[in-house]
């Protein structure tokens, strides 16, 4: 299976280990992801801020080198991910849309091919059937919530792959590495995106309250694929502990860390090392249950 | 509290209507319900909750919604327009209302507008984010030097912030998407 | 319903389906499938010893809303008419697998048959009155914010009903489903589905506010230290006596709350409620011990089927089509078929009543003659000009036309176009295919339109 | 829509002259080109009164039920 593959900034900097897991996990599962080319940021959360067209045109380049390969897109960062199927949606519906935004790139742009969600390309397209058979190291015993985030579900009519509340897939991706995931409710509130670097006071109580609810429902890590949710909850959960007078200790994961460890991975080889709530007693248990 | 001069008011109204309405967004067919805001996770931080911000425009009191800090404190998460029962599209009104007050410069909270147009040019520079330089930039920008400067140790350490800008080859693609946008939005 | 059973002119048959219809106002021929009982009515007194005998107790109550429990030989409910038990097919032993049999040694009368059979009743009718009802919009398909049914405490107004009904699954105790312990702070929420133009229904439901003024004020009654919170987006009382009941119920001490609710979810033994109290413009939380949901009706989940039967028209959401939104409110568009209550759209009971009361009235003064007086626009032959080619027989969808024989003096013995005048609805098709120019429609003739066309063409 | 235009519809009882009778009582409009004639139903038209129309000068004729 061959598809476009756009990382996003994020997966060469602070979501490093993404980007290690994913190029593991791909290799294993025969999935062939053509990196874009000279590809470039999608905007983010900034762009749609400030410009209409811009939010659009800046993913739009991206998805017209696609376009022009034939080939669907997957992007493994959830917020990019919501950049790209706002366009898809936009230039699909409205002509004049698609006009401007093919003049903005100097390129034929009309959404022919699809974005998809990374999550949505292990769970739907590679199987869990191989991904299940792909397992050498089962998570036995580890209880994962499993948090989505905004942007991998919502809004619900650009027609994403799960469910906009209380969504399945990466839950099935845990149970198929043998990991036991719980049932939460968090697992589409908000982490405070962007504001726990811009209004801490108000961003660090919404990720504060995800931590905590998934403790309280038994969770021993969480697992995300936006680099966005993670830094929020992992590089900023020793500021969460000292400011919100908390003891968290939960490690937070990318879904394809835990698929590259249950195939059998290194945790050195797929970054884990760069994890600040550090993961490896939890891996180090992993292991000894499955020999137990 | 201030007396609202509904005859001073209504004439923004038609004109808010009208705008939101090129954007997909009908203004009237929002009755006031709430569901925005009983699910919006900022919401306890905002000075108009997204329901009122809604109200306001009906009413044309767009000054005052774009004065907000509200609109600034939207992390975007989308919440309001994936159950509003009345498909308004509430996170993309406040995005259009972003937009309208950080052009008239009323933006009430100026740190998130700057951080906007630093994250920008760095990706209008290099194609891609330069995360130290942006967060130099910004620290700069809002004279709060030694924000977060703790993180960027720790995050080096791990490998996860760069010195050196990435390198991108799309042949200035980038740089002419920026232009073709800005004479669009000028001329 | 009991004074129906007993009356000389009513035939009340339970348990039946209209398999087929024929024939037109004053002469319906209706084909009705009585559904196997396994019970001989004849014999069964409704003592009820065969249903506590029955060893298969753990079947979910449909009445019950899948909060209590019944019997494979069971009554549907405790005032049912006639008050006689029938046989689950689905789940008696004795019928799936041959054993048991324990009712039948049991009962006092001989009354259990297992071998009754579906029966086929052919009757003739004069008039029909169509109140299929509704049902109740499946909110866990798309309410995934209230938690998609996973939540055992969060019911429906219906199940709701159930718990506080003496004849319910708790003996009129509000209890929770979940762990059967008394809830203290109970939730109700309005409008689910209703006026909800994305997920839901674009209407209102009409009966909820009442209903939830009722549940709210029981939960104030029945359960000490009991609170009742109740999320609105309007209060609607229309009626008599309406918003004074509603009043009261407040003044007992129900907090009502304008606003929708985001989000329920559970966390630990409390489910934890999202909202805004619009009216002070601030996010408010509950920690309820149960969530009760008016959801909104919908159409009877077989009314499709009936409506195509009796040839009723529905509109956008389903209901069935009265003939006139003002003036002809319970009629439809077919001659002698009437509507009642909720299937012609939602309702409370009071109208419900009016409603049928309106219809039954209707039927009245259709049968308090010997002849009907119908519509004079219809089809008229000149037999002077018709060929007998029969083509307007094959092409009346109302088996309106035959051809019946005439003799006269020029041409002798011959066939011709005849209109039976009950069947013929005025639709003029016929006129279209006569060549010969033999039928003309009364008040809408060739000549009548082609003098609008040019009128109206000036 | 000049107001010069002339428009014939015929309107089945049932359905499309309800509908625009149910217009009537939402107090919707529509262009005075339009010209209705109500007819018991659509299967009542002759192919000769939409010649005669057009005869007579329509610039359309809409058959609707």
């Amino acid at each position: 299976m061959k598809i476009a593959y756009y990382p996003g900034c994020s997966l060469d900097t602070t979501g490093i280990e993404f980007r290690l897991s994913t190029a593991y996990c791909a290799s294993k599962l025969n999935l062939d992801l053509w990196e874009l080319p000279g590809w470039n940021c999608c905007g983010a959360s900034s762009a749609h801020s400030k410009d209409h067209l811009l939010s659009l045109a800046l993913p739009a380049r991206n998805l017209a080198l696609a376009e022009k390969e034939g080939l669907d897109m997957a992007v493994p960062c959830a917020a990019c991910y919501s950049r790209f199927k706002t366009v898809e949606a936009e230039v699909r519906q409205d002509e004049k849309v698609q006009q401007q935004v093919a003049h903005a790139i100097d390129m034929d742009y009309k959404a022919t091919n699809n974005t998809r969600s990374l999550l949505e390309v292990f769970a739907g397209g590679v199987g869990l059937e191989q991904i299940e058979s792909s397992v050498t190291k089962p998570l036995t015993g580890l209880k994962v919530a499993c948090y989505y985030g905004c942007y991998l579900v919502r809004p619900p009519k650009l027609g994403h792959f799960d469910r906009a509340e209380d969504p399945q897939s990466m839950d099935n991706i845990i149970s198929s590495l043998g990991g036991t995931p719980v049932d939460w409710p968090h697992k589409t509130e908000c982490c405070g995106a962007g504001m726990i670097t811009l209004s801490p006071n108000d961003g660090l109580p919404l990720s504060y309250e995800i931590l905590r609810v998934a403790e309280i429902c038994g969770a021993e890590c969480l697992v995300t694929a936006c680099p966005m949710c993670l830094m929020n909850l992992d590089l900023h959960q020793e500021t969460i502990n000292k400011k919100l007078k908390a003891n968290f200790n939960l490690p937070v994961f990318y879904f394809t860390e835990l698929m590259a460890l249950a195939m059998g991975a290194s945790p050195k080889e797929i970054g884990l090392n760069r994890h600040f709530v550090n993961p490896m007693p939890l891996v180090e248990k992993i292991g000894r249950r499955e020999t137990a | 509290m201030e007396t609202v001069d509904l005859s001073a008011t209504l004439s923004t109204a038609k004109e808010w209507k009208e705008k939101l309405q090129a954007a997909g967004i009908d203004l009237s067919s929002c009755y006031q319900c709430g569901k925005c805001t009983a699910g919006c996770p900022m919401a306890s931080a905002m000075d108009y909750s997204p329901r009122q911000t809604v109200r306001l425009l009906q009413l044309g009191m767009a000054d005052t919604a774009l004065r907000s800090r509200t609109i600034w404190l939207c992390a975007s998460c989308e919440t309001c327009a994936t159950r509003c029962p009345r498909d308004v599209d509430v996170a993309k009104m406040m995005d259009i209302l972003r937009i309208e007050a950080d052009r008239a410069g009323v933006a009430a909270v100026p740190s998130v507008p700057i951080f906007h147009k630093t994250f920008l040019e760095s990706v209008e520079n290099h194609g891609r984010v330069y995360e130290m330089e942006l967060m130099m930039k910004f620290n700069m920008r809002t004279r709060k030097l030694f924000n977060n400067a703790d993180l960027g140790p720790k995050m080096m350490q791990k490998g996860k912030l760069h010195f050196l800008a990435p390198k991108v080859d799309d042949g200035g693609a980038v740089r002419k998407i920026f232009a073709r946008v800005r004479e669009r939005r000028d001329g | 319903m009991s004074a129906v059973a007993q009356h000389p002119n009513v035939n009340l048959m339970t348990y039946c389906e209209v398999e087929e219809v024929s024939g037109y106002i004053g002469n319906f021929d209706v084909k009705i499938r009585q559904k196997a009982k396994y019970v001989n009515y004849d014999l069964c007194t409704g003592c009820g010893v065969c249903i506590e005998k029955c060893p298969n107790k753990r079947i979910t109550s449909e009445f019950d809303e899948g909060m209590g429990k019944r019997t494979a030989i069971y009554k549907p409910f405790a005032q049912a008419v006639p008050n006689k038990p029938i046989i689950d097919p689905e789940h008696c032993r004795k019928l799936t697998k041959d054993r048991c049999g324990i009712c039948a040694k049991n009962c006092p009368r001989e009354a259990i048959d297992f071998e009754d059979k579906d029966k086929i009743i052919e009757d003739r009718f004069g008039a029909v009155v169509v109140g299929t009802g509704f049902d109740l919009w499946d909110w866990k398909e798309s309410y995934g914010e209230y938690g998609y049914g996973k939540y055992p405490d969060v019911i429906t107004g219906l199940q709701f009903e159930r718990l506080v009904n003496a004849s319910g699954p708790t003996g009129g105790k509000i209890l929770r489903p979940s762990d059967g312990k008394e809830p203290k702070t109970v939730v109700f929420i309005k409008c689910v589905g209703s006026r909800d133009d994305t997920k839901g229904k674009k209407y209102c439901s009409r009966a909820c506010c009442m209903y939830t003024a009722k549940h709210a004020h029981q939960v104030l009654e029945k359960i000490e230290d009991g609170q009742a919170i109740v999320f609105y987006m309007d209060v609607r009382t229309p009626g008599k006596a309406y918003d004074e009941f509603y009043q009261r119920t407040v003044h007992e001490g129900a907090q009502y709350l304008r606003g929708r609710v985001s989000r329920i979810f559970q966390l630990g033994d409390k489910l934890v409620v999202y909202g805004e109290d619009s009216l002070l413009g601030r996010q408010v939380k509950v920690n309820a011990d149960m969530v009760v949901l008016a959801t909104a009706m919908v159409p009877s989940h077989d009314s499709g089927r009936v409506g195509q039967l009796f040839g009723l028209s529905t509109d956008s959401d389903g209901w069935f089509q009265e003939a006139h939104p003002k003036l002809k409110p319970v009629e439809t568009f077919t001659g002698g078929v009437f509507l009642a209550g909720t299937c012609q759209g939602p309702k409370d009971i009071p109208d419900t009543v009016a409603q049928a009361s309106a219809a039954a009235a209707k039927v009245a003064v259709l049968f308090s003659r010997d002849e009907m007086a119908t519509s004079p626009l219809i089809t008229g032959v000149n037999e002077q000009v018709c060929s007998g080619c029969g083509l307007c027989v094959s092409i009346c969808p109302y088996k309106a036309i035959e051809l019946k024989t005439i003799e006269d003096r020029a041409r002798g013995k011959r066939q011709v176009a005849a209109v039976n005048s009950g069947l013929c609805q005025g639709c003029g098709a016929c006129t279209v295919a006569c060549r010969a120019g033999a039928l003309d429609l009364k008040g809408f003739t060739n000549e009548q339109i082609l003098a609008e066309v040019d009128a109206l063409c000036l | 829509m000049s107001v010069n235009t002339k428009i014939v519809a015929f309107c089945c009882n049932w359905c499309a002259y309800a509908g625009a009778d149910l217009a009537g009582l939402n107090r919707m409009q529509y262009p005075p080109d339009v010209r209705i004639i109500r007819v018991p139903c659509s299967g009542r038209i002759n192919p000769q009164f939409v010649f005669k129309a057009f005869q007579k000068g329509a610039d359309g004729v809409l058959v609707a039920g």
